[in-house]
């Protein structure tokens, strides 16, 4: 049984259609790329899904056996679905330490003090930041630190399914390959990941599905190499050149 | 040797923290500069300084001759410096329309409005089929198209571009590099930050690394440089 | 040493015109006092407490403050707060505390237990007469054919503050009872009005003999005539309180002429009272603008207080001063000054602290009710027919 | 390295906070033995009351980001509560204080319902419509409130042989004090738990927060619960202390002092805002001479404080802490 | 018909009194991103300098224009002295409350120190009272009434049409954008606070004329103007205005029919009701920026 359904999702912005009838399913276990050119729906599709700040317009989405495109963005959270953002986004105010013990204590309820604060720990280690940086205020990390954090934010929820959006724009070329060592940690943790990126290096060296939307509709979906040999994604989205990566 | 923009012991930053030390640079004299390195090392601080909107602690910076260090970026935009800022989040409120024209806002730019924003839509045509959306509601993608129409419409005589790909799709990103390259063909010199080290090398000949907030590293043109050679070097640090 | 007479005045805030007059009064009796010598060798000092905005904290803040100034012997006030409560406060403390606010909060303290309360003691006489002398006043000038009634109907306007309200409940049962009919009732917000259009519609709707409004700020009362001068009806209109006021006049300019109010505690200008006059005079020379109701008032007070203190003869002693402002029985700017035991409010009536009336014309106020005080009679309004 | 699983990095300790909070309030509480008189111990029992509702405001508005201007009405509610509770169903004093921090709190959670969906400034004006929509309320039910009349004469405190009128402000001093103390004690243990963590992170990125399983409703109505209690016992006291009620509690001025304090102290510290408290109250009272100078010259000090310290007195703090700490290694 | 007229009038008068106000809030909310708490004290020390002014037996033509000028400045000092110091620090939004609300109590009490207590009134803009169609207004009003369209259109013009007023909008979105496309931040900061306090002194002028005049007259009309901004929407202009007219309505309609005992509750039950069905204000734009 596929661990995320989309199926007919739906959303328009006034007559812009944002994502139309867009139908996949995500299998548990695996990661699962998302591409399409600038402003062809792969941010709404993420929205729509986690329901933040909004849910489709019609369609329906079922995670994990549960349909959630009607259920408020915390409660889809509750279900095990944690998403990250385009732009770095972090809590500036709380340390980094607090960014993550409270997005574990509350993005995985029921679990004791001590569970929460071995979890957050857990979760720092597993992106790589060091006990140094605990005590610092979100706002004053770098931005990779930021992206990291974010990461451990969700990491610490211990979600079945996570959707990244485009984590490795602006890295250096270092930091994308310490990305993806991270990411494959976090995917043999046994989470399932959905994956947006234009970063093709990034995309390719990680997926096993890859997706394509143009304009809100499916383009093709199917196995990364296939998919990046089709012209209409060449056309669409690749360009000429880059074709050949 | 000299070139169009002369930085000498540039020293700039943040409240307490120097963020740039000493950091001497020559950009125009061999075409294109391209600048890359690390994440958070002063490449940004650098180009923030150059336009004025970091104060220069000590040190020049001479444009065409005048020294601009510390004038204020409204003076350095009229002067035909032009920068499009990293991760910009532009006028949220505005639509793309009232963005550009306010590109257009120097009495320099002010009289090539029109070919600017021609030239602007031409390479992101997408600009004109949502001329009226605010820009709050644009796609990532989308918000740095319209940072770099902004900065053209601003009439450059040099062209700052702080990691202009940022969020963008491949085939833009091709489209906008030959864009760039014809600008610049045109006479417009570039300094372009990028990680993206194929269209860095595409775009520029003449490469600096900075890190920790100097020059750790300068290729010129005639030495070739490799892909692998550049990520020694970032590795190497 | 010096004698310290406590004042609590509004200085900052929406009040602050009144707490100026007080202070004025205040001080103008006390270097007065000073000239004269002082008494037995001690001079007389004013201390402030600034209330603010008369809420129950600052007001609790500058009563504490003199209250804990042991040179402090006797206090006063124009009003301080809305409610009377420092009342308590000065009891517990046993000080002389003699107020000019509104009567009826104080006797509802006071009048349950008068022998608890000796610290304190009313200028206001009890607004009874508020309620009531309206109608007599309208109906004496109708039964003397200087006004035409044509259905005995009247319009009355308040303000939602505890003065306006309590004197327009009054004002309505008097004349309900007397069989006129309330052709408009309807009350505001207690703060600034800027548009009386729509009850000047409703008034205008249905014309009747006399319109009165209780709001007593100044700006409000000055706009509503203003107001309904745009368009009048063929009524005589009475202004509580506002137009006793010195600048009302200036406000509405000509507009003010043939407007009607009444003043419980207010001066009495007559030749059978010539201190009001001789103070209000004083008051004017020294600070070169009119003092209103309260400055003379406060300037009284404190000459009360100076009559116990040389019949005591020490300021100390608390009590016995007390008992010698309850015993004042001298003619005052007011009238004949003497309070009623079981209220300890000022007594009211013709021979004592009077109702007057009077009537604006080119911004002289003539006094011309009661008979035995008047110096005019009344006149048509000039809007009326 | 096995992770102490107590400690959070960053944020002092525990047991150096506790420690600090005690000295404090052991100093606070000898005082009255130097200061003697019933003035000064008056003006340090408003400080106390004004520390106690500005600290609670400094939980909705400065950690919680929410524009709560009905705050002062919260405090108002107290003060009604209590003198009607005690005047007119002749509750028990002390019992009344505790409800009216109830009834406080549930007024809380009706106006949370409005401002659910509101966003910043937005919310100014519904917490300031609750605001008049309840003074409204107070004034048309004169004959149980006395409308603009206000209360006079209601229930003080009491303890059992003690007369607390003649004592110059002795016992009541106490008193206020204990409540300040309870409530810094409550709302610094909620700010450092992760129930406050969750009201920060909502503050900071609305939909990053919910994404991360925090509900923006259940929060919200913690925030200004939680804000609320200690807020109406602190009207209840003030309507216990002073003996009466009036609906100027409502109005502008006091609202206006109260933020002043909130923001001067330094927003999201707790501390800030008491300390702030202490300051303006006291300067007021120094400067009571001064007449319509006293307003001036505060106005200027505050202004002079925010442009150079924008974040308040606690600015202050932590500079002059962090230039103390930079002489002690250098 | 009579009461018809009363509640136009009414209407018209009190929702260009309260769109005057408003408009230099939202104005200077657009530009900086900031409430200017005295905004009610600079109507108040505009209406003063127009009675000093006229006081010195000044022509009301000249005192006109020159009140305007002279607050303009004033204004601008006030942005330059209280608000553009702290423009990209944290937490702007409330530290500027607190320190225009300083601002405010400075002015407030300084001008209770200079022209004392009492009540004024300023000369009214036209003299005497006509009647039109059998009600009765005075001239001050009917000119308030004309006046004010003719202000706010060509502000919006001014705003929406110029590449000043563009500059003027965008300033505060994004102050380095600002910068690096030539903008002048500091003097579109100073121009957007000069202008409102220029619309709040004529403001004060209309109604120094026709009520009266007190250093605590700003206070309530700062209020109104608040909530007239809220209502209206916060991202452009003209939402405030249509809702400064349309609350000046709905108050004359109240108070004739339930009294203006009960139009501020009844006012406030409804903006309530409002925002819980359209949170970004009756005129705002429905636009949630994506993450
Ligand atoms: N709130 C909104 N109002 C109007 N249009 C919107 C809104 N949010 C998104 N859009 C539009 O919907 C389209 C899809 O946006 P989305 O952010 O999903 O694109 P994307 O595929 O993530 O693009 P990118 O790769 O550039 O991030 C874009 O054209 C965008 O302009
Ligand atoms: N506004 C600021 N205040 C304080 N420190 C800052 C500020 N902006 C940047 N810094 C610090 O200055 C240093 C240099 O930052 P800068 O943005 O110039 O780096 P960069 O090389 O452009 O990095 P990136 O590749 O991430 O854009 C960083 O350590 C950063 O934390
Ligand atoms: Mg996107
Ligand atoms: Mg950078």
């Amino acid at each position: 049984m596929p661990l995320l359904e989309v199926e007919s999702v739906s959303k328009a912005f006034g007559s812009l259609k944002a994502l139309d009838k867009v139908s996949f399913k995500v299998e548990p276990g695996e990661i699962f790329g998302i591409a399409g050119p600038n402003g062809s729906g792969k941010s709404t599709l993420f929205n729509v899904i986690t329901g933040i700040p909004f849910g489709p317009d019609s369609g329906r989405i079922v995670f994990d056996g549960v349909e959630i495109q009607r259920k408020a963005g915390h409660k889809i959270a509750w279900l095990g679905l944690a998403r990250t953002f385009q732009r770095e986004t972090s809590f500036d105010k709380l340390t980094v330490f607090e960014n993550v013990l409270v997005s574990g204590a509350y993005g995985k309820p029921n679990r004791s003090p001590e569970e929460e604060r071995a979890g957050a720990l857990e979760a720092l280690d597993i992106v790589g930041l060091p006990r140094s940086r605990h005590g610092r205020l979100a706002e004053e990390l770098s931005v990779f630190d930021r992206k990291c954090l974010m990461l451990a934010t969700a990491v610490a929820m211990q979600p079945k399914m996570l959707l990244l959006d485009e984590p490795a724009s602006g890295l250096t070329r270092p930091e994308i390959e310490t990305s993806i060592g991270l990411i494959r940690r976090i995917a043999d943790l046994g989470v399932t990941i959905v994956l947006i990126e234009h970063v093709l290096t990034f995309l390719m060296s990680l997926s096993q599905h890859l997706l394509v939307l143009n304009q809100g509709e499916v383009l093709t979906i199917g196995n990364p190499k296939d998919v990046i040999a089709d012209a209409r994604v060449i056309e669409a989205y690749l360009g000429t050149r880059k074709a050949a990566v | 040797m000299s070139g169009l923009l002369e930085i000498t012991n540039l020293t700039a930053g943040y409240g307490r923290i120097d963020v740039l030390h000493d950091l001497t640079m020559t950009i125009g004299a061999h075409g294109n500069v391209g600048l890359f390195g690390p994440n958070g090392h002063g490449k940004t601080t650098l180009l923030r300084a150059i336009s004025g909107l970091v104060k220069a602690r000590s040190g020049s910076i001479r444009f065409g001759g005048a020294d601009i260090a510390n004038q204020t970026p409204r003076s350095i935009v009229g002067l035909g410096l032009v920068h499009s800022s990293q991760g910009n989040r532009l006028f949220p409120d505005l639509t793309i329309g009232e963005c550009l024209a306010l590109g257009a806002y120097t009495p320099r730019a002010r009289a090539q409005e029109e070919a600017n924003r021609e030239r602007a839509l031409k390479i992101f045509p997408k600009l004109g089929e949502r001329w009226n959306q605010k820009v709050r509601t644009l796609s990532g993608g989308e918000r740095q198209m319209v940072s770099i129409g902004t900065a053209l419409m601003s009439n450059p005589a040099m062209l700052i571009l702080d990691e202009p790909t940022l969020g963008l799709a491949p085939k833009v990103k091709e489209e906008l590099c030959r864009a760039v390259l014809d600008i610049s063909a045109g006479g417009i010199p570039l300094v372009v930050v990028e990680q993206d080290v194929e269209f860095l090398l595409e775009l520029s000949q003449h490469l600096y690394l900075v890190n920790h907030g100097q020059v750790a590293a300068e290729i010129k043109p005639g030495q070739t440089m490799g892909h692998a050679d550049i990520m020694a070097l970032y590795f190497g640090q | 040493a010096t004698i310290k007479i406590g004042l609590l005045a509004p200085l900052t805030g929406p009040a602050s015109a009144d707490g100026q007059e007080y202070q004025r009064g205040a001080q103008m009796a006390v270097d007065e006092l000073n000239a004269a010598g002082g008494f037995n060798g001690d001079t007389f000092e004013l201390v402030v407490g600034d209330v603010k905005d008369q809420s129950a904290g600052n007001v609790t803040s500058a009563v504490e403050r003199l209250l804990g100034d042991p040179d402090v012997h006797f206090m006063l006030t124009g009003y301080a707060s809305l409610t009377n409560f420092e009342i308590d406060t000065m009891a517990e403390a046993e000080m002389p505390y003699v107020l000019a606010a509104t009567s009826a909060q104080t006797r509802d303290i006071i009048a349950p237990d008068p022998d608890k309360y000796n610290c304190c003691w009313s200028w206001t006489p009890s607004f009874d007469a508020y309620n009531t002398d309206v109608t007599y006043f309208v109906e004496k000038l109708a039964a003397d054919g200087k006004l035409k009634l044509s259905d005995k109907k009247v319009a009355i306007i308040s303000s939602d503050n505890a003065y306006s309200k309590t004197i327009s409940e009054g004002m309505k049962k008097t004349f309900s009872e007397k069989g006129w009919t309330l052709t408009v009732d309807e009350m505001v917000p207690f703060g600034e009005v800027t548009d009386w259009r729509p009850i000047l519609a409703k008034v205008r709707e249905n014309p009747p003999d006399v319109v009165i409004n209780t709001d007593y700020l100044s700006g409000n009362s000055a706009s509503f005539l203003n107001q309904f001068l745009e368009q009048p009806t063929n009524s005589l209109v009475f202004l509580q309180y506002a137009p006793s006021v010195p600048e009302f006049v200036e406000l509405t300019k000509s507009n003010s002429n043939g407007v009607v109010y009444n003043l419980l505690g207010g001066p009495l200008f007559s030749p059978k009272n010539p201190r009001a006059d001789e103070v209000a005079k004083k008051f004017k020379d020294k600070y070169g603008v009119e003092s209103g109701t309260y400055g003379l008032a406060l300037y009284e007070i404190v000459n009360v207080y100076h009559d116990a203190l040389k019949k005591v003869g020490d300021a100390s002693d608390h009590e016995a001063i007390m008992k010698a402002i309850g015993e004042t029985d001298k003619q005052v700017v007011a009238g004949r000054l003497k309070f009623d035991p079981t209220t300890h409010l000022a007594m009211q009536g013709d021979d004592y602290i009077p109702i007057t009336f009077f009537q604006i014309w080119d911004g002289q106020r003539t006094l011309i009710s009661p008979a035995a005080y008047a110096s005019g009679e009344y006149k048509q309004q000039p809007w009326m027919k | 390295m096995k992770a102490d699983l107590r400690a959070t990095p960053g944020r002092v300790s525990w047991k150096n906070e506790a420690a600090l909070v005690v000295t404090a309030f052991a100093v606070l509480a000898l005082t009255p033995f130097i200061v003697t008189d019933s003035y000064s111990r008056h003006i340090l029992i408003m400080a106390f009351i004004y520390a106690v509702v500005a600290s609670n405001w400094d939980l909705s508005l400065g950690y919680g980001g929410v524009f709560n201007f009905g705050h002062l009405a919260l405090f108002g509610i107290g003060v009604y509560a209590y003198g009607l509770m005690t005047k007119l169903a002749g509750i028990d004093p002390w019992l009344a204080m505790a409800l009216s921090g109830a009834v406080s709190t549930i007024a809380a959670i009706v106006v949370t319902i409005p401002i659910l969906r509101l966003k910043g400034i937005y919310i100014i004006l519904v917490t300031f419509g609750f605001a008049q929509l309840v003074m409204q309320l107070i004034l048309s039910q004169s004959d149980y409130t006395g409308g603009t009349q206000g209360m006079v004469r209601i229930q003080t405190l009491y303890l059992a042989g003690h007369n607390m009128i003649r004592d110059g402000k002795f016992a009541y001093f106490y008193i206020a004090l204990a409540i300040l103390f309870a409530s810094t004690v409550f709302l610094r243990l909620l700010v450092r738990s992760k129930t406050g963590a969750s009201i920060v992170a909502l503050r900071d990125n609305e939909e990053y927060a919910v994404s991360r399983g925090i509900s923006l409703v259940r929060q919200r109505v913690i925030t200004l619960a939680a804000s609320a209690f200690f807020t109406g016992v602190a009207g209840a006291f003030y309507a216990a202390y002073q003996r009466n009620a009036s609906v100027d509690v409502f109005g502008m001025s006091l609202a206006t002092i109260i933020l002043s304090m909130v923001l001067l102290g330094g927003t999201s510290t707790i501390y800030g805002a008491i300390g702030a408290s202490f300051v303006l109250t006291i300067f007021a009272e120094v400067m009571a001479d001064f007449g319509a100078w006293r307003p001036i010259i505060t106005a200027l000090l505050i202004i002079v404080v925010m442009l150079v310290y924008p974040s308040g007195l606690a600015g202050i703090w932590a500079s002059a802490r962090a230039s103390w700490l930079r002489r002690r290694e250098g | 018909m009579d009461a018809a007229l009363q509640i136009l009038f009414g209407g018209l008068f009190q929702g260009s009194l309260f769109a005057m106000m408003a408009v230099g809030l939202a104005l200077i909310w657009t530009t900086i991103g900031v409430f200017n708490f005295s905004h009610g004290v600079m109507m108040m020390l505009g209406a003063y300098v127009a009675w000093q002014l006229s006081a010195w037996s000044i022509p009301l033509f000249i005192v006109l224009p020159a009140t305007m000028l002279i607050m303009a400045g004033v204004g601008w000092l006030l942005q330059a002295s209280v608000v553009r110091p702290l423009i990209g620090r944290p937490n702007i939004v409330l530290v500027v409350v607190i320190t225009t609300l300083a601002a405010a109590s400075l002015v407030e009490n300084g001008v209770l120190e200079i022209w004392g207590p009492r009540s004024k009134q300023l000369p009214t803009l036209i003299e005497g009272n006509t009647q039109i169609l059998g009600v009765g207004v005075s001239m001050h009003q009917i000119a308030i009434i004309l006046i004010t369209p003719v202000i706010l259109g060509a502000l919006w013009l001014f705003l929406n049409r110029t590449r000043l007023g563009l500059a003027l909008r965008a300033v505060a979105q994004n102050e380095d954008a600002s910068l690096l496309v030539g903008l002048n931040v500091t003097a579109l900061y100073g121009l957007a606070f000069a202008i409102a306090a220029a619309l709040a002194a004529l403001a004060g002028i209309f109604m120094g004329g026709y009520r009266f005049m007190s250093p605590v007259m700003g206070a309530d009309p700062l209020l109104k103007a608040l909530i007239v901004v809220v209502f209206g929407g916060l991202s452009s202009i003209s939402g405030p205005i249509f809702a400064a007219y349309l609350i000046g309505f709905f108050e004359a309609i109240c108070s004739y029919y339930f009294g203006l005992y009960w139009t501020p509750a009844l006012l406030f039950a409804v903006l309530i009701l409002m925002l819980m069905i359209k949170p970004e204000g009756l005129f705002g734009a429905k636009t949630r920026g994506l993450a």
